[in-house]
């Protein structure tokens, strides 16, 4: 390939600029000492923590990167070690990478995907980082991930469910923890034909993006083959804030029960307005009236307060799962933070650990040995039971968990309880598989 | 025939006829003023001439053509030109630049777009600003910003801009409203030595009948909203009728 | 000299200098020091500086010259960004069929919904391209052009972007894959490191600076053309243009598809530095930023707006990057008391709190500078100019529009 | 036909809650001629002031429980709110649980010191300055009482539930004849909608019937004439800045359990706030809320699912559609009067 990348502190590249003859100084670094984009040359290595702290998902964004810093930490040999007592994998032993201690730089993404690729590119370009981790949108993921490919680090996606970014959109240098809209799916369905039968019509609403369309497009595939009617999918503007135009029709269209295919905001609003409206107390067709929430997070639970109790959703980790890999985590993070760390904040963290470990494991920060590393990883102790990063796809899997919010909370950080661990196997898929089709991960790009 | 025909021209706002059957006829080369009373119509009779009302019936004709449904615009393309009661000029440009305006848009009509030659470099529009300014004694004062003149200096730039376009008619509303004598007198002797100087017919629309009586060669009174008499200065000073409706305690 | 007078010309002479030693003059600080946050000469900051500075130029083609506000100008850089992108799509990486569409585009569509907007002045004209630009964002996010006819036309929120399977009929096999200038590709770079320095120089800057410095050269001009008199006209006091024979609304709809091709070739160049667009780039806040850039460097000024899209971008990218950690590095020198006195002093205003710092800025610059940055520096240059000689009379004479 | 009524009775609310916003805002831009952006901040501000007395009615004493253990595996704390040490728990409780429509109390004086404080530090400053400059500095404001709310309270939505007394819904369709369930709406809504003509009477009465009032119409009108009969229009001015405060204010404060507060709250509703007013027309009251209605009326019919099936999509563009027809075919929105802001 005849890509010549950016890099920091690299040397003259086959450029434009060169082709005019100018006579170069010879200040100029003469051989190619950089394999890759941004080798780390010195005693450090930088991470970028690309991170929503302003909008709508600022919270979420500073809980991973609370999580991001614990997890510094721990690979520096700071603090108690968290995960990296249980993790499977023995390879790192709390001095840094190979050797290098390990700092950060933090960007704002703003929940928008031009700004944060422009905090990415800044985190390459000036600050030389060589992964970045870490968002809380499916859009913001896949336009960043896209952005690393080219520019030759490796992405270790944060909050994103979107069955894209794994699928149509996925890339070779891109990495999810995080399960998607498919598994939210495969999860949730037998635990709702136990709880609410196989005769049930159900009424989407669906925030009209691209995670919700996948989202909805998942959850009425496994619905309807438990024999749920799919009355209507209403698609609804992202930030109406005033769903009422949507949920008053709802009762009378015969449905009984109401998924919501939000998020964040629009998941508090609408599921919120919802409840305003009775639908939780009404009876249709002879039954009791139920609304599903299908992807949930700890501040979304927060946020739409005693509305959540009793309705079902999933999660891809909670702090109240019961093995010794979660435990380690929430001590570590309660006692530096004061309260229990989201599922956004776990993902960020595992992905930084694991991370840290390809390198380590592949003894090299080459893009293409990490990659090499991570794919077909198998490892146990993060809090998921057993994991494998998938790696025809760079999707990990692992148990996903069914929740459902607590009808009598005893504290303010209960909220959800877990109501089943759906074993791995039950949301395993094909990697053509049709919602998934489309994509090409294409060679790894190591930059320079 | 005059320049400028007026003809059977009605408006009415409401319930209020504010024009009834206006005829008028302003000969070329003539300085005719349009006098009346508060509320007799004068000011709506002017928006009609300039295009701004258009009127329920009637026919308006300047130099063989209907002015009748033209846009302001098209109508000082015609040869009209107007100054306002309060000096409607370009506060935020030069003096120079404020009658710069005026000879493109005589050169380049309602639109033309020359975005990348220089305004410097205009050299033929820069001299016919700059000989127009002399002439208002203005010329020192071409640098300045318009919206900085004093209120004398102002009309007479307004007088400037209209000027430059050598228009075949120009409107002036009640040109020295608000101005002490001093300003008035020499907006008079504006007036007289722009008529000396050159070929143009003006319709004034004045309360002051010291400049009514300095300027006009044929006066028309106008009440409520029609015309009563059209005559020469001289023979309306002693009309009775127009006596009795409007000079009685005006002119002493 | 170039048609301009001396005054623009040294003024032109200044940003092109400036806009060729960006790299070196926006890195003041060696990469090692305490202090190398604050740089701002890396290629993706330095791009966007000068692509945004296209965007604010033509923005006060039309603002600035005409006084109309126009509240949708994010949309022309939003379709000229998807006109781009379809344009690697569909023919190959090569930007200039792209950058070449995405004016075009952007200009048709300014040409349309100016010629409905400028029906109206005042608010009602703001209030109608805000109704315009919020419509093309809806359509675009939610991709309703695409549910409308099936198939993708601007793939929602995710964002448009080049796939592999895409026809790409031009691209012969050994073409670049990155957008490029007939093989000469955008993310090249080179770096030159002297001392704790190392400086970057990229060709997608360079080729963004190239197009600012045109697109500056061609503002001048307009600034000062007859056809700028006229504008300037319009917002001074339409009635007396119409009395003068002069019809506005052709001048205005003019500036404003000029100043809509100006947004077209930025959101083009957006799009040739990466080719990936979203329809967030047309959200009604992204328009709002235009308005504050130019009001915060200083309306109808030649520079002012330039310098408006600096700052914003400076602290967009720079001062919401400031995290604890970094300034607790900048006060390592000091007692470990007072420097934790100055980080918790200092934490509200950075990283996540940037908005915050910002904030304050917009008011502190409209408060005390009535005329924005621009007023900042003439009266800098005033108070310079005084002490030289204190017995000049100052002169009745003022520039216009400067 | 049960779809339509529920929709009408939908676009109401709706057009109630832009109603208000449009109003105050409306106030602002016909007195003062100020293009205020910080208005979509004093709502929100309104809705913070709901849960400020949430958390004051909720502040609560510890009591360490040690046959409990929480998430770290501590003896587990348990809060009890003074109120219910105070006036009993049941009293306690339901103090609490009333805290939104108890919170009306608390913003009203809280808001309209804030927009005396703005009015007088700030916006006076700025009657004389071009728009764009009071667009730059109340936005510059906007963003700096957003972040200093972000600040206190975080960035995610706060749950403000209504009273207990008003959850559920009404079933209004029964009454007409029309099945169970077929048209229900939320009481707390109906509240509000009627909360709204309450607010929106008394405003208009306000200035219809009291001296100030006439003051101000007057000024509206024509504010050098009102300054020459030796009136101090000023003074009178900071306390309509005060009352547009207050009404945005009280506005947040009724919508915070349909719409969870959080900072940026504000800015969601600035943009679709100037859309009424413009659409209203320039400094006319009765167009701002006119536009409010007819705006949130023709939405919701636009949210309907038959309209959608036809035009996917329509609910997102539909206000801005109408905003541009109504633009142009009437010069100056539906009841604007000329001259105002219009250069």
């Amino acid at each position: 390939m005849t890509r010549t990348n950016y890099s920091r502190r690299g040397v003259l590249k086959t450029g434009g600029l060169t082709a005019t003859g100018l006579a170069m100084p010879t200040i100029f670094t003469a051989s190619s000492a950089s394999a890759f984009t941004n080798e780390p040359t010195g005693s450090s290595v930088k991470f970028g923590f690309n991170v929503p702290q302003t909008g709508p998902y600022a919270e979420e964004g500073l809980d991973e990167l609370r999580a991001q810093e614990l997890a510094v930490e721990h690979l520096n040999g700071i603090g108690d070690g968290g995960m990296l007592n249980t993790f499977s994998s023995k390879a790192l032993d709390g001095t840094g990478i190979l050797g290098k201690q390990v700092e950060f730089v933090t960007g704002d993404t703003q929940t928008k995907s031009d700004v944060a690729r422009a905090s990415a590119q800044s985190m390459i370009q000036k600050d030389g980082c060589i992964m970045i981790n870490g968002g809380s949108s499916s859009g913001v993921a896949i336009a960043v991930q896209g952005l690393c490919q080219e520019a030759g680090v490796i992405f270790m996606a944060g909050l994103t469910h979107s069955n894209d970014t794994t699928g149509k959109d996925r890339k070779r240098n891109g990495f999810r923890h995080f399960f998607n809209g498919y598994m939210s799916g495969a999860a949730l369905g037998p635990v709702l034909q136990g709880a609410y039968g196989t005769e049930r019509r159900a009424y989407h609403l669906t925030a009209d993006y691209t995670w919700g369309w996948t989202q909805q497009e998942s959850i009425q595939a496994v619905t309807e083959a438990m024999g749920w009617e799919t009355v209507q999918n209403v698609l609804t503007p992202v930030g109406a804030g005033d769903f009422s135009s949507y949920i008053a029709p709802v009762l009378n269209s015969g449905a009984d029960v109401l998924i919501l295919n939000h998020y964040g905001g629009d998941m508090v609003n609408s599921l919120t307005q919802a409840v305003q409206f009775g639908l939780k107390d009404k009876e249709v067709n002879g039954k009791n009236f139920e609304i599903i929430v299908p992807l949930y997070s700890e501040l979304m639970a927060a946020g739409a307060g005693s509305n959540i109790q009793g309705v079902y959703g999933s999660m891809n980790w909670n702090w109240q799962l019961p093995d010794a890999g979660t435990a380690a985590f929430v001590r570590s993070f309660g006692e530096k933070y004061g309260f229990p760390p989201s599922g956004a904040a776990h993902t960020c963290y595992v992905q930084t650990l694991l991370y840290a470990d390809a390198v380590t494991r592949a003894g090299s920060f080459n893009p293409c040995a990490v990659v090499e590393a991570l794919e077909g990883f198998e490892f146990d102790g993060m809090g998921n039971g057993p994991v494998l990063y998938r790696a025809e796809d760079h999707q990990c899997f692992k148990d996903v968990l069914v929740m459902k919010g607590t009808e009598n909370p005893t504290n303010q950080y209960d909220t959800l309880e877990i109501v089943e661990v759906t074993p791995r196997a039950q949301v395993e898929y094909a990697e053509d598989h049709p919602m998934f089709a489309g994509g090409d991960l294409g060679e790894c790009n190591p930059g320079a | 025939m005059g320049i400028l025909e007026v003809k059977g021209v009605n408006k009415r706002f409401g319930g209020l006829q504010a024009l009834g059957n206006v005829n008028l006829s302003i000969a070329e080369n003539t300085v005719h003023a349009i006098i009346g009373p508060n509320g007799a119509g004068k000011s709506t009779l002017l928006n009609v001439l300039v295009g701004k009302l258009i009127p329920d019936s009637g026919s308006v004709m300047f130099d063989g053509q209907s002015v009748l449904g033209r846009k302001p615009h098209e109508i000082n393309q015609l040869g009209i030109s107007r100054v306002f009661q309060t000096p409607e000029i370009f506060t935020d440009l030069t003096v120079l630049e404020n009658v710069m305006i005026p000879c493109f848009a005589k050169r380049d009509g309602a639109f033309r777009m020359h975005a990348i030659e220089s305004v410097g470099h205009e050299v033929d529009i820069k001299t016919q600003a700059e000989t127009m300014l002399a002439d208002v004694n203005m010329l020192e004062k071409s640098n300045m910003h318009a919206g900085s003149l004093s209120r004398g200096d102002k009309r007479r730039l307004e007088m400037a801009m209209c000027l430059v376009q050598e228009p075949r008619l120009l409107l002036l509303d009640e040109p020295t409203a608000g101005m002490a004598r001093a300003d008035t007198n020499n907006t008079i002797d504006l007036l007289k030595e722009i008529k000396a100087k050159r070929d143009i017919t003006m319709a004034i629309i004045e309360h002051d009948m010291h400049v009514v009586f300095s300027l006009a060669e044929r006066i028309t009174v106008l009440a409520q909203g029609t015309p009563l008499v059209e005559d020469t200065p001289d023979n309306i000073k002693g009309h009775p009728k127009v006596k009795e409706a409007y000079l009685g305690e005006a002119a002493h | 000299m170039l048609g301009l007078n001396s005054k623009d010309f040294t003024l032109f002479l200044v940003v092109v200098v400036l806009v060729i030693a960006a790299p070196i003059l926006l890195n003041p600080f060696p990469s090692d020091s305490a202090f190398a946050q604050f740089n701002a000469g890396y290629p993706a900051l330095m791009q966007r500086f000068v692509i945004f500075g296209i965007l604010v130029i033509g923005f006060n083609i039309l603002f600035g010259l005409t006084g109309y506000l126009s509240f949708g100008h994010a949309a022309f850089l939003g379709v000229g960004s998807f006109a781009a992108v379809w344009m690697f799509k569909l023919l190959s990486y090569n930007i200039v069929p792209a950058v070449l569409l995405s004016v075009i585009v952007a200009g048709l569509f300014s040409v349309v919904i100016g010629y409905v907007s400028l029906r109206r002045s005042g608010i009602y004209f703001s209030i109608l391209t805000l109704a315009f630009a919020q419509m093309m964002y809806a359509i675009a996010y939610s991709d309703l052009l695409g549910k409308f006819f099936g198939g993708i036309v601007t793939n929602g929120e995710t964002g448009l972007q080049v796939y592999n399977d895409d026809p790409q009929i031009l691209m012969s096999p050994g073409d670049p894959t990155v957008p490029h200038l007939f093989g000469w590709e955008m993310n090249s770079s080179f770096t030159w490191d002297v001392g704790g320095w190392s400086f970057v120089f990229q060709n997608g800057y360079y080729l963004s600076g190239i197009l600012m410095l045109a697109s500056f050269y061609l503002a001048i001009r307009i600034f000062r053309s007859p056809f700028g008199l006229m504008l300037r006209a319009i917002k001074s006091n339409q009635n007396r243009l119409a009395y003068t024979g002069v019809s506005s609304r052709p001048y205005a709809l003019a500036a404003f598809v000029i100043s809509g091709m100006y947004a077209g070739l930025a959101g083009g160049l957006l799009a040739a530095m990466d080719p990936l667009t979203g329809a967030e780039r047309m959200f009604w806040t992204a328009s709002g930023e235009i308005v504050i850039m130019s009001i915060l460097g200083g309306v109808g000024t030649l520079i002012g707006p330039i310098l408006g899209a600096g700052v914003i971008k400076y602290m967009e990218n720079i001062v919401s990057t400031i995290n604890d950690n970094v300034v607790h590095g900048w006060f390592a020198f000091m007692p470990d008391g007072i420097e934790n006195i100055l980080v918790t002093v200092i934490h509200p205003f950075i990283g996540k709190g940037w908005h915050l710092t910002l904030g304050l800025v917009f008011m502190a610059v409209v408060i005390f500078l009535p005329g924005g940055l621009v007023e900042g520096g003439q009266r800098l240059g005033r108070l310079f100019e005084r002490r030289k000689v204190e017995e000049k009379p100052p002169t009745a004479t003022t520039e216009p529009a400067e | 036909m049960d779809d339509i009524i529920l929709q009408i009775l939908n676009g109401l609310d709706k057009g109630s809650a832009y109603a208000l916003i449009a109003l105050g805002l409306t106030l602002i831009f016909g007195t003062l001629g100020v293009v205020n952006f910080a208005h979509g901040a004093l709502f929100m501000v309104g809705a913070f002031c709901a849960v400020t007395v949430q958390r004051l009615l909720g502040l609560s004493h510890t009591i360490i429980d040690e046959s409990q253990k929480d998430f770290l595996g501590n003896p587990l704390k348990i809060e009890v709110p003074y109120v219910e040490g105070w006036f009993g728990p049941e009293m306690g409780q339901a103090l609490i649980s009333w805290s939104v429509p108890l919170a009306i109390l608390f913003a009203i004086p809280v808001m309209i010191i804030l927009g005396f404080v703005m009015e007088r530090g700030l916006i006076k400053h700025f009657y004389k300055r071009p728009h764009a400059d009071q667009i730059l500095v109340t936005f510059g404001l906007a963003i700096v009482i957003g972040e200093i709310i972000k600040a206190n309270f975080g960035a995610n939505p706060i749950p403000t539930p209504a009273p207990a007394a008003f959850s559920g819904s009404l079933d209004f369709g029964v009454w007409l004849g029309f099945a169970e369930n077929a048209i229900i709406y939320p009481y707390w809504r109906l509240v509000y909608f009627l909360f709204s003509m309450v607010i929106i009477a008394g405003v208009f009465a306000f200035l219809q019937f009291t001296t100030f009032g006439m003051v101000v119409r007057a000024g509206m009108a024509d504010r050098e004439t009102v300054g020459l009969l030796g009136i101090d229009i000023d003074k009178r001015f900071t306390l309509m800045f005060g009352l547009a405060a207050a009404v945005a204010g009280v506005a947040g404060v009724m919508y915070t359990p349909i719409l969870s507060p959080n900072y940026n709250m504000g800015m969601d509703f600035l943009v679709l706030s100037f859309v009424v007013v413009v659409v209203g027309g320039m400094g006319s009251l009765p167009g701002a809320v006119l536009a409010g209605f007819l705006l949130g009326i023709l939405q919701s019919f636009a949210s309907m699912n038959e309209v959608k099936s036809l035009l996917p999509g329509i609910d997102q563009i539909i206000i801005y559609l109408v905003a541009i027809f109504i633009l142009l075919t009437r010069p100056r929105g539906l009841m604007g009067r000329k001259g105002v802001m219009e250069e």
